[in-house]
């Protein structure tokens, strides 16, 4: 067997193939490898970060209080104020990795993030514009910032969209003005607010979970549960468009559908993440780079990615609480602070091999 | 040309894969049931908790009443609330002012800890739970309190948590005056009569600067804060403005309008819009802050050309009580402020 | 699989047509290898057809079919194109490369079969790429990397093969491998090819029809031996050339003549 | 594309390079000129009373406007200062933009990416904060220090390795460093809210308040800044060719590399310590230069920064008189502007894309 393997590769050496009456399908095994790890190290944040914090409460009876016995505090601090926090960590984590992934994919480009094209940002203003222009102050309305991001990549695809170009120049040119343009008109309105709600609205740019309630999760997460499925649907396509538009289409790509597709993915994934927890920096950047290192070349990190964003906001989240106690970071500082390094770490790695 | 050997090889590798898929298969399903257990205990998790929740509080039902909020909500509170936080800064003035100390407090707007203007004396012994607008909620769970007073600015979300925990009571909205801050809070606390003291205490008062200011009455009082970038005023929302026209006095023409609290940057050139017979002039810093941002203020000459700084009217003041919110002590203050500058320009 | 092209025009910018009128063919079992001077349009004729370029007018059809009314997918069960300079994701292994070759006979739930195991692995066979079946394609040399493009589109198995300078990267004995696989496979009958070709001596021995350009238009079609004449290459190149004939097969030799060397 | 660049020595009967040259003439001339109108301008519109008349007079030199106490103290004190500083700073980020997108051979850089901008970001929210700074001067220390700081890690951790300095690195360490920058500024100004006062009206970017005299002392960084710019102009123009080539032709990347780093990093300093971060600016005017001048990294340079200080002066006119009579801040009048204009450069096929190979 040795001997043929090396005369006739096997293609599916690295996959699991499984026959499930007409269906034919491959798991890689690295694939399901990566994320049982992943699965376990998410399972061991999520309880980390509903036992952490200043409020002191033992493993027993934070399991306790998930099951609905023990002290009042208990039961309020657990389920009342950390697990609804860890589930926004979650579900925005989810959306900025998958957004991310599909994004730096479709643009052939590492730096084509919602964030750097302006989805984010687009997200951001619409909330801000909806919560200086109501009277009461109302951050409840996470909705607009779906559509806020709707709108910016609505403008994205009408001037650029159509020409990806040479590796996503152009795409993340534009998307860089809109950023700009979106990001000043965001600082004025702060600029002319009064200090209280300039620094709420500040917190609420870096990207808190600090106002994760039900009342936002419920609705987001059966948004990104709807989207999900297009997404994965998509995944196909996207390996494709790794390759020049030559190679691509030839191998079958639909060129404008995959790519309005794909777009209209990633501004309903970006948008729902924004509107539950605000702009989160780096985790859209550095969730796909990380995913693809775990994965090898061979695939697109999705799922692999979205899971990676969850792990990398919770412990973000998680370590905020804990670094400046008595205060609490939102976990957008503890993301862009971290964020750093770590991608400077990956570039020292790449350079290296 | 066609090669056969690779399918017929790889058809026992394929058997072989099969075996472990079906391994692999079993681990996923228990993962996932795994998940959907914990699924479920949470949902299950989460009305057995509000079933306790609703115990507890009827428990105390002896002791409660109704009460409708500033707000507008209908809330049942206890009669004689013991452990209170009070949340905003007028919240804390004014339990202050009743002689009442809530357990707990969120730090002065834009400073590191309780009010400036706030004797220590008076905040000793109360626990700082974080910024104001952005309480820390596990902080103000273990205070365990049973009402919490929130006033002015809040986000529903804050206010669904906070409710979790006890009790909330918005105390005033946005941009009503302290005064009705203050009756609710004396109502809530059952300190009627303190109320009434310190209301006529404040009466007086205005009497007093108003007797001393004779020919003054008439001028016009211009509040400003100096940005390195740029100069603005306060508009007549801001609190200190509402002291002010208790007085007496007026604002400048241009300041004299509702709306936002303060103006966007003014253009250097127009810098008459700070005008004002009186111009009071706030930072958030300490004292020594505003005596540079006086500094650089008095080094443009278009400001030194003012007829209100000409004529030795500028007055550096707190801007944590002027030019933002505060409550009956900090109106005190601010009284005590415009008495000492005009004692002193007189000299 | 019968390829026509009719009165086809095709312009990047407005006012500057690159195809000026082209009509062609390419039967099954037949080698079409298209030749001109740099610009003539050559590859511009070549996206056409193979869909990555939308003409301005006229008709390109398989078996007639409008093949800008097929589906992607369709399309590409039917068509191939290996490209001038193609590039593959970072990291990627030659089996991964062209497996990818597999992707328009592979579906969401069909996600691999004997037939693509199969065809894979003709294809790194005929390649001779067996061998480097699991190297990364950054470690090898141009000349594997293209072959592995080549075998790519193999596996990809379409009654049409469009190749754009299938040779610009080989050596000569690669190249002289790659132009003999690519007469085998055509002499088994069931497959068309097209070609851009820069070495006018290899077009000539290949190609059972040559198509000569020039400023978009199509000077000549023929077999080489009917066609090639020092006029033709004149009138393409603006080279005085003499035709030599080959002792093997009779297929013409250009060769510069000395004065045009100067 | 090049060509012209190389053969412009040649003698040949229709020389390439002159008629470019004199294309390029007629354009600094065509921006010259818009200047002087945008300066008489800048000196006649503003927010205050002063009648568009008062202001001829006094420039013309009227006795009796000339000894108007307040007039002269409007024009020569507030407008005069604010003219010069924009065209000082709308220069050096033109030519710091330019230079920059060429060192890297890459239309997306700028200031911002580079993570310069946070760096001055950092210093002016550790000065507002820890030492009490609230004047103009001291932001301008704290911001020049800061730009350092950022700048040589940047530098530091781009060539450090086996590599050497190539353009995408030097992008992702810039982004990795500026993101950990922009991160510790909000940790600073999370935990105090007097600094976030003061620094959300930093952040926008103004040139009210400039004093001549600093501008002035900033020529003394930005002079140098400037002159190391087009000394590198021709070896840049080798480098946009690619590592190999310019190495072939006598220039060592590396060393280009460091010193044009150094120039952007003087030029930018000055510039935000004189009128905050204006990131927009340093992407948008080289592409416009680029429009217009293509592959002559010389004339792409000085033109990136006249058309540099014609948006600025523009914009901060504009400024002025929109909102009457407060003040908007520059960058996004800029950014309102410059949006709309960079996505039309794009989409009418004048971005010429460079070299991008290593941008993956």
């Amino acid at each position: 067997m040795t001997q043929l393997n090396t005369t006739q590769p096997s293609v599916y050496k690295h996959d699991w193939l499984m026959r499930l009456g007409p269906l034919r399908l491959r798991v890689p095994r690295r694939v399901v490898m990566v994320n049982l790890l992943l699965f376990i190290g998410l399972a061991g944040i999520m309880l980390a970060s509903l036992i952490m914090g200043d409020f002191d409460i033992s493993i027993m009876q934070t399991v306790r209080a998930l099951l609905g016995h023990g002290e009042r505090s208990h039961l309020i601090l657990i389920n009342d104020i950390r697990l609804p926090r860890v589930i926004t960590g979650m579900v925005t984590g989810f959306g900025l990795g998958l957004a991310g992934t599909m994004l730096q994919t479709l643009a052939r480009n590492r730096l084509a993030t919602p964030e750097v094209l302006g989805i984010n940002e687009g997200g951001t203003l619409a909330i801000i514009v909806i919560i200086t222009v109501s009277t009461s102050s109302l951050f409840g309305l996470w909705w607009v910032a779906p559509i806020g991001a709707a709108i910016t990549a609505a403008v994205l695809i009408l001037f650029g969209g159509g020409r990806v170009g040479s590796q996503g120049y152009r795409l993340l040119i534009i998307g860089l003005g809109l950023t700009a343009l979106l990001r000043s008109i965001n600082e004025l309105i702060i600029s002319r607010q009064n200090l209280m709600h300039a620094s709420a609205l500040y917190t609420w740019t870096l990207g808190s979970l600090a106002t994760g309630n039900e009342k936002v999760n419920i609705p987001v997460s059966i948004g990104l549960l709807m989207t999900l499925p297009v997404c994965l649907l998509c995944t196909r396509w996207l390996t494709l468009m790794r390759f020049d538009e030559e190679i691509a289409i030839p191998l079958g790509l639909p060129r404008r559908g995959a790519r309005l597709l794909v777009i209209g993915c990633v501004v309903v994934m970006a948008g729902l993440s924004v509107g539950a927890a605000g702009p989160i920096a780096f985790v859209a950047l550095a969730a796909p780079i990380l995913a693809s290192r775990l994965l090898g070349p061979s695939h697109v990190p999705m799922l692999t990615s979205a899971w990676t964003g969850c792990v990398l906001v919770l412990t973000a989240d998680t370590l905020g609480r804990l670094i400046a106690h008595p205060q609490e970071l939102p976990v957008g500082v503890v993301c862009s602070v971290l964020g750093g390094p770590f991608l400077l770490w990956v570039v020292l790695r790449q350079q290296a091999n | 040309m066609p090669i056969t050997t690779p399918v017929t090889m790889s058809c026992t590798r394929w058997k072989i894969n099969h075996l472990k898929i079906e391994s692999c298969l079993v681990m996923k399903t228990l993962t996932l049931s795994l998940i959907l257990l914990a699924c479920i205990l949470l949902t299950a998790c989460d009305q057995s908790q509000s079933e306790n929740t609703e115990t507890q509080r009827s428990q105390d039902t002896t002791l409660s009443r109704p009460y409708t909020d500033a707000a507008g909500r209908q809330l049942t509170i206890p009669t004689h609330p013991k452990r209170i936080i009070a949340l905003s800064e007028v919240d804390l003035d004014a339990m202050l002012a009743l002689d009442v100390q809530p357990v707990a407090a969120t730090d002065g707007r834009g400073q590191d800890g309780f009010p400036r203007y706030l004797d220590d004396s008076k905040t000793q012994g109360i626990t700082s739970v974080g910024r104001l607008g952005n309480p820390s909620m596990e902080a103000i769970l273990m205070e365990k309190p049973d009402l919490i007073l929130l006033g002015g600015f809040y986000t529903d979300q804050a206010l669904a948590k906070l409710s979790a925990i006890a009790p909330v009571v918005v105390t005033y909205t946005l941009r009503e005056d302290w005064k009705k801050g203050f009756e609710r809070v004396a109502a809530l606390l059952n300190k009627q009569e303190a109320y009434d003291t310190f209301m006529i205490k404040y009466d007086q008062k205005i009497q007093q600067v108003r007797k001393r200011l004779g020919d003054h009455i008439h001028d016009t009082v211009s509040i400003i804060r100096w940005n390195p970038k740029g100069p603005m005023f306060m508009y007549n929302t801001v609190f200190a403005s509402k002291v002010i026209s208790d007085i007496g006095l007026k604002r400048p023409e241009y300041q004299d309008k509702g709306g936002a609290p303060h103006s966007p940057i003014l253009s250097l050139e127009s810098l008459d819009q700070l005008d004002g017979d009186w111009i009071f002039m706030g930072t958030l810093m300490t004292q020594g802050d505003a005596v540079s941002a006086m500094a650089s203020a008095t080094s443009t000459p278009a400001f030194k050309a003012l007829k209100g700084v000409q004529n030795g009217h500028l007055i550096p003041v707190d801007g944590s009580m002027w030019t933002s919110v505060g409550g009956p002590l900090a109106a005190m203050q601010v009284l005590d402020d415009i008495q000492k500058a005009m004692s002193q320009a007189d000299e | 699989m019968q390829l026509n092209v009719t009165d086809l025009y095709a312009s990047y910018t407005a006012n500057n047509p690159i195809l000026k009128g082209v009509s062609m063919s390419a039967k099954p079992g037949h080698v079409t290898i298209i030749v001109g001077p740099n610009g003539c349009g050559k590859s511009t004729l070549l996206r056409s057809i193979a869909r990555l370029h939308r003409p301005d007018s006229g008709r390109i059809t398989l078996d007639d079919q409008d093949i800008w009314q097929l589906k992607p997918r369709q399309a590409a069960h039917r068509l191939s194109l290996l490209p001038q300079s193609p590039v593959a994701p970072e990291g990627m292994t030659v089996i991964n490369l062209v497996q990818f070759g597999r992707h328009p006979h592979q579906g969401l739930f069909q996600q691999w079969s004997d037939q693509d195991q199969l065809a894979v692995a003709e294809a790194l066979q005929l390649t001779h790429l067996s061998d480097l079946a699991h190297r990364r394609l950054d470690q090898l040399s141009g000349g594997q990397r293209q072959r592995c493009w080549l075998a790519m589109t193999l596996a990809q198995q379409t009654p049409l093969m469009l190749l754009d300078e299938p040779t610009s990267m080989l050596d000569l004995g690669h190249q002289v491998e790659v132009l003999n696989l690519v007469r085998k496979i055509a002499s088994a009958g069931d497959r068309a090819f097209v070609i851009v070709l820069h070495d006018l001596i290899a077009a000539a021995q290949y190609a059972d029809q040559l198509i000569t350009m020039r400023d978009g238009k199509i000077i000549q079609t023929g077999h080489p031996r009917d066609i090639i004449t020092p006029e033709l290459i004149k009138e393409l190149y603006d080279v005085d050339v003499r035709i030599l004939t080959s002792p093997d097969n009779l297929t013409p030799i250009i060769v510069a003549r000395q004065e045009a060397l100067v | 594309m090049s060509e012209t660049e190389l053969t412009s020595s040649s003698t040949q009967f229709t020389n390439p390079a002159s008629d470019a040259r004199s294309r390029v003439l007629c354009l600094v001339l065509l921006c010259l000129f818009i200047l002087a109108i945008l300066i008489v301008l800048s000196m006649i519109a503003g927010a205050g009373n002063t009648t568009v008349k008062d202001a001829i007079g006094y420039l013309l030199g009227d006795a009796l406007r000339r000894n108007d106490e307040n007039l002269d103290m409007v024009l020569r004190t507030l407008r005069w200062p604010r003219t010069v500083g924009a065209l000082v700073v709308g220069g050096a980020m033109g030519v710091a933009g330019a230079v920059l997108q060429t060192v890297t051979r890459n239309p997306l850089a700028d200031t911002g990416l580079l993570g310069i901008n946070s760096g001055a970001a950092m210093g002016v929210v550790t000065g507002i904060t820890y030492f009490g700074v609230s004047t103009t001067l001291g932001y301008l220390l704290w911001s020049m220090s800061g730009t350092l700081l950022g700048t040589s890690l940047v530098l530091l951790v781009a060539s450090t390795g086996l590599a050497g300095v190539t353009p995408l690195r030097l992008i992702l360490a810039g982004l990795g460093i500026g993101a950990t920058f922009h991160g510790i500024t909000a940790m600073i100004l999370l935990s105090n809210q007097t600094s976030y006062d003061e620094y959300r009206y930093w952040v926008l970017g103004s040139l009210a308040g400039l004093h001549l005299r600093m501008v002035l002392q900033m020529l003394w960084i930005i002079v140098p800044g400037i002159l190391l710019a087009v000394v590198l102009a021709r070896s840049l123009s080798a480098l946009i060719l690619g590592d190999d080539v310019a190495q072939s032709l006598g220039h060592q990347p590396a060393k280009i590399r460091i010193l044009s780093t150094l120039s952007v990093t003087l030029l930018t300093g000055a510039s935000v310590a004189l009128a905050g971060p204006i990131t927009f600016l340093g992407l948008l005017s080289p592409h416009i230069a680029r429009s217009f001048v293509h592959h002559r990294i010389g004339s792409l340079i000085g033109l990136s920064g006249l058309f540099g200080m014609i948006i600025l002066l523009t914009a901060d006119i504009l400024c002025r008189i929109v909102v009457k009579p407060f003040e908007t801040p520059v960058s996004v009048m800029i950014a309102m502007a410059g949006a709309p204009l960079l996505m039309w450069i794009v989409l009418s096929n004048r971005m010429l894309t460079l070299t991008h190979k290593e941008m993956r």
